[in-house]
């Protein structure tokens, strides 16, 4: 098979997104969510500013893989501007997708880029990598939204 | 090339298999090694033929299982010139026997202000114990530096250690730096300093002869795992005055001489450090690997894995853009290979080797003090066995340019 | 006869061999059980084609190594019906289990003057862990008393266990007097006194239906060699909560989440406890093993077991001069039979059965306070499990009349 | 091959004397050694008189199986009167014999009835049985010894 079986999981969207990583820098004075993956030593900080149960800012720092790089990079398109509850949900949805699962089409539509992100399941090894930026910012959205209620 | 050893391979059914549609090339040895059929067959053999409790029974299969049990345990000792059976105890890894070190034997001697030393190069399971045992009994932890060639500093190692040392514990050999420290000047210098040297040889017995009477290393710790054997087992070696005054860490069946309702007592070593039923087939399995090594001779692994190494690091070193951490001598560097490719995150590196069949690991190892000394997260790993081909490490050295050339590829595509 | 497993009997290939020239009848259950070819074949499946080390790997072996591991603890989860698989921890045995409850869980809930409560019929390994806590923390340990029967008195527990009580920890099932404790019952009275309550199951999880949740037990700890897994493999299951404050017995790779040089952050429950590489072989051939007694049916093995109980307990009652211990009643007596004849050495007994091809114990059974307090110092015992037959009992009893006769006659002639 | 292999074992040399024990009780104000047999929980007391280098006493107690009291009683038979020296000579050739190691004839002689018990060692598990009181009494000389030197 050899390397040729690798562009299905490089995508241009996500090197891309690796490369040039959005939403690539501190938000100062608001909650974050530190997260390390213990496998590799790589690790993230998430960064969120909540108003009204509505996200109106999320970012990310740390170092990684193309993966998971990506995959925060991305995580923080899809989840911005979302309401808490609806952001969780769509963490929620992309975790399944990651591990294989099927999701419902519209979920695929709103995960958006991220659903690129599913062909990970194929690289099982992989899925923490693509799965780390998800977990800390719900781990984030998690706190921020109990504080809401 | 002094023997080739790698028509050991056959012996060595899972090497055989396809992987992704490629060969399999099986380069992660330093974090288990595969298992001859050898000894496969010798746990099969011990279940359909033998299999009883050890040391408590009077039947004829009990006493098969704990005559080939301690028959091992034999064989363990002269593996390693231990000149005493009774001071090799079965533990379940170098981890373990590194913890029941640190939660009893150290803990009895290190006291509030003492000094433990370690290097920078250490594996998380001769970090770890010592700063809980440093934390419990207020003990200062140091650390012995690194050249910048990623050897053992040992000037750093005279300075370090010092009258106030207790516990020196240090990598035998390194399972990322590929170095080999020079445990017996260690043993000698922690021991001019009324310290004891633990020596975590976890990558050091599977690759080399072991003289631990040469060494005059107070504890040696290893891993069956890593040398052909079954998971779960593993070996603490201690000099029997030292095992004679060390506190059992576990407590239980098999381990004792008598107990009252309020109070027991303990057999004598190695048995006190065995508590509950041990890992029979383990152990036995463990002697039928190294029956295996001592055919093909440690002199002779050592001299294949420094030919591999021969050919391999030059053309590694070759690659434009690679950094291969520790020595670059190939004379100074085990066969196992810590590198980075510029730009391309390691697990990257890894996923795609794979895609090629290549086994290599990706990450810190273990070893995250010595990542953050190296101003690092993580490396890819490619560890050689005696079973691996120079033809394996040229596979791996023309599929880490592909590596190279897809990620640029890759990346300037999406410019 | 409600269900004839003795077929079963055709899986376990080491059954069926002479010893002393006679038909093996191996009835050393309670100490190991034998492997069926299943279990022997998962191992050398693993080593043949998947080996390789856990949770640190990219490669496709490390990805499949990782999979059935994690896979054997939801099976293990879903056999004794715990809610959650991060409730499960490999341990080497139910040794290991209970040593790290005693050494980290309840040292850190067990304070002077508190009160650890016991039983008489207690194994070593559920007895010396605790009172090494007792002496270190200035508790104190205390015994439940038996009935007449060799039954936990209840009445008794009442009595010890009270608002002094931290923790209670009880065999399940005992592996000399062949009794079943209720679990459940001393559960909910610990708990009524703000005691935790810990099961050592390990002669229970091989023989009956377990359900932990329902049960309601803090901790509960077994074996996998004594439920057809291989050695080496043991089980800690703790309510998720507990887990959560638990600290970890042994420190270093696999375990943290990230360490430098002067601290470590451990992972989460079950990993934090695994320190260093597992037993992988052990846990994935211990997944084999639950595939194969729920192929059966833990309720069928308990029902099969009762009814060699009811065929076996009244014969062996019916030899002169024997002493059954524990109760008299088959219905209140597992398949397992400590016993005596008068005048002759249990030692001496197991060594004639051996003759014939028998497989018992004789000794202490790693519970001397028990023998202690039955003014013994040793039994013989016959452990049955489910591919034992009807007529190997029938041997045992024949054999046991046959073993009177020798011994008397023996006697006479030298007089 | 059935309990008649059991005649090797239990000679009447060895089931006379677990029946009817040589030596078996408690010499007063004498150093006595303690001895437990971990497997079955058996356990031994030795007591020795010893003046001169010479034992002028010995004696056990203790419960036990056939072949340990047998062998325990056969000790005392042994090794009464021998010079210390001499006497854990032949705890030493016992030692060897019962391992299944084959001994000199001289030794063979002196150690007298107690070679009949050398068959044990075709019974590797009652090797430790036959072995206890020896041992025991071995530890007790040893301590003995030394203070005569
Ligand atoms: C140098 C070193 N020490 C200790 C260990 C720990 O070995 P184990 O996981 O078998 O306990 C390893 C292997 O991972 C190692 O490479
Ligand atoms: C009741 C009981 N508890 C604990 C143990 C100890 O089990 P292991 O030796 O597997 O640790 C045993 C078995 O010997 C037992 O029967």
């Amino acid at each position: 098979m050899g390397l040729a079986k690798l562009n299905e999981l490089y995508k241009a969207v996500i090197l891309d997104n690796a490369n040039y990583p959005q939403n690539k820098r501190e938000i100062e004075n608001v909650p974050k969510f530190h997260m390390d993956n213990p496998t590799c030593g790589d690790s993230i900080d998430v960064f969120s500013k909540v108003s009204d149960g509505v996200i109106d800012d999320i970012a990310f720092t740390g170092s990684g893989c193309t993966i998971s790089q990506a995959s925060a990079s991305i995580m923080t398109t899809v989840i911005k501007g979302k309401k808490i509850k609806k952001a969780r949900q769509l963490i929620s949805d992309f975790s399944q997708l990651i591990q294989g699962k099927k999701i419902s089409d519209k979920a695929m539509d709103e995960l958006g880029d991220a659903a690129v992100i599913g062909v990970v399941a194929e690289f099982p090894a992989r899925i923490k990598c693509a799965a780390l930026a998800w977990h800390a910012a719900d781990e984030l959205l998690n706190k921020e939204g109990g504080k809401d209620d | 090339m002094t023997q080739n050893l790698s028509e050991y391979r056959k012996d060595f059914p899972i090497l055989n298999q396809k992987v992704n549609g490629e060969d399999l090339v099986y380069l992660d040895n330093a974090a288990t090694t595969q298992k001859p059929i050898q000894v496969i067959d010798k746990i099969s053999h011990y279940y359909l033929n033998d299999n009883a409790n050890v040391h408590r029974g009077v039947h004829t299969l009990a006493e098969r299982a704990t005559k080939q049990f301690e028959e091992a345990r034999d064989k363990v000792a002269k593996f390693i010139n231990a000149s005493d059976q009774h001071s090799i105890v079965y533990t379940r890894s170098t981890t373990e026997s590194l913890n029941w070190i640190a939660s009893t034997f150290a803990d009895q001697v290190v006291n509030e202000g003492d000094e433990i030393v370690i290097s920078e190069m250490e594996h998380h399971s001769n970090i770890v114990p010592w700063q809980q045992l440093a934390k419990r009994k207020h003990a200062v932890l140091k650390y012995i530096q690194l050249t910048s060639d990623g050897e053992l500093d040992l000037q750093s190692a005279e300075d370090t250690i010092t009258a106030k040392t207790k516990i020196v514990s240090i990598a035998h050999a390194s399972n990322v730096l590929g170095v080999v420290n020079p445990i017996k000047e260690l043993a000698k210098l922690a021991h001019k300093n009324g310290a004891y040297l633990i020596a975590d040889g976890a990558q050091a017995a599977p690759h080399m002869p072991i003289d631990v009477s040469d060494l005059d290393v107070d504890f040696y710790a290893f891993s069956g795992h890593k040398m052909l054997a079954p998971t779960g087992i593993g070996i603490l070696y201690g000099k029997p005055e030292l095992l004679k005054i060390m506190r059992p860490a576990q407590f239980g069946g098999e381990m004792i001489s008598s107990v009252h309702e309020q109070t027991a007592e303990f057999k004598e070593s190695p048995w006190k450090f065995e508590a509950g039923t041990p890992n029979i087939s383990g152990a036995i399995a463990l002697g039928a690997a190294i029956d295996y090594l001592n055919k093909i001779g440690m002199k002779n692994i050592q001299a294949y894995e420094h030919d591999l190494t021969e050919e391999i690091l030059p053309k590694l070193l070759k690659i434009d853009g690679i950094k291969v951490y520790g020595p670059q001598d190939p004379n100074k560097h085990t066969a196992t290979f810590a590198f980075n490719l510029k730009g391309i995150h390691p697990h990257d590196v890894a996923t795609a080797l794979d895609m090629n069949g290549i086994a290599v690991r990706a990450g810190h190892h273990c070893a995250q003090p010595l990542m953050d000394y190296l101003n690092l997260t993580a490396t890819a790993r490619a560890s050689f066995y005696f079973y691996n081909t120079v033809d394996e490490g040229n596979k791996l050295v023309d599929s880490l340019e592909q590596v190279k050339e897809f990620f640029s590829n890759g990346v300037s595509e999406t410019k």
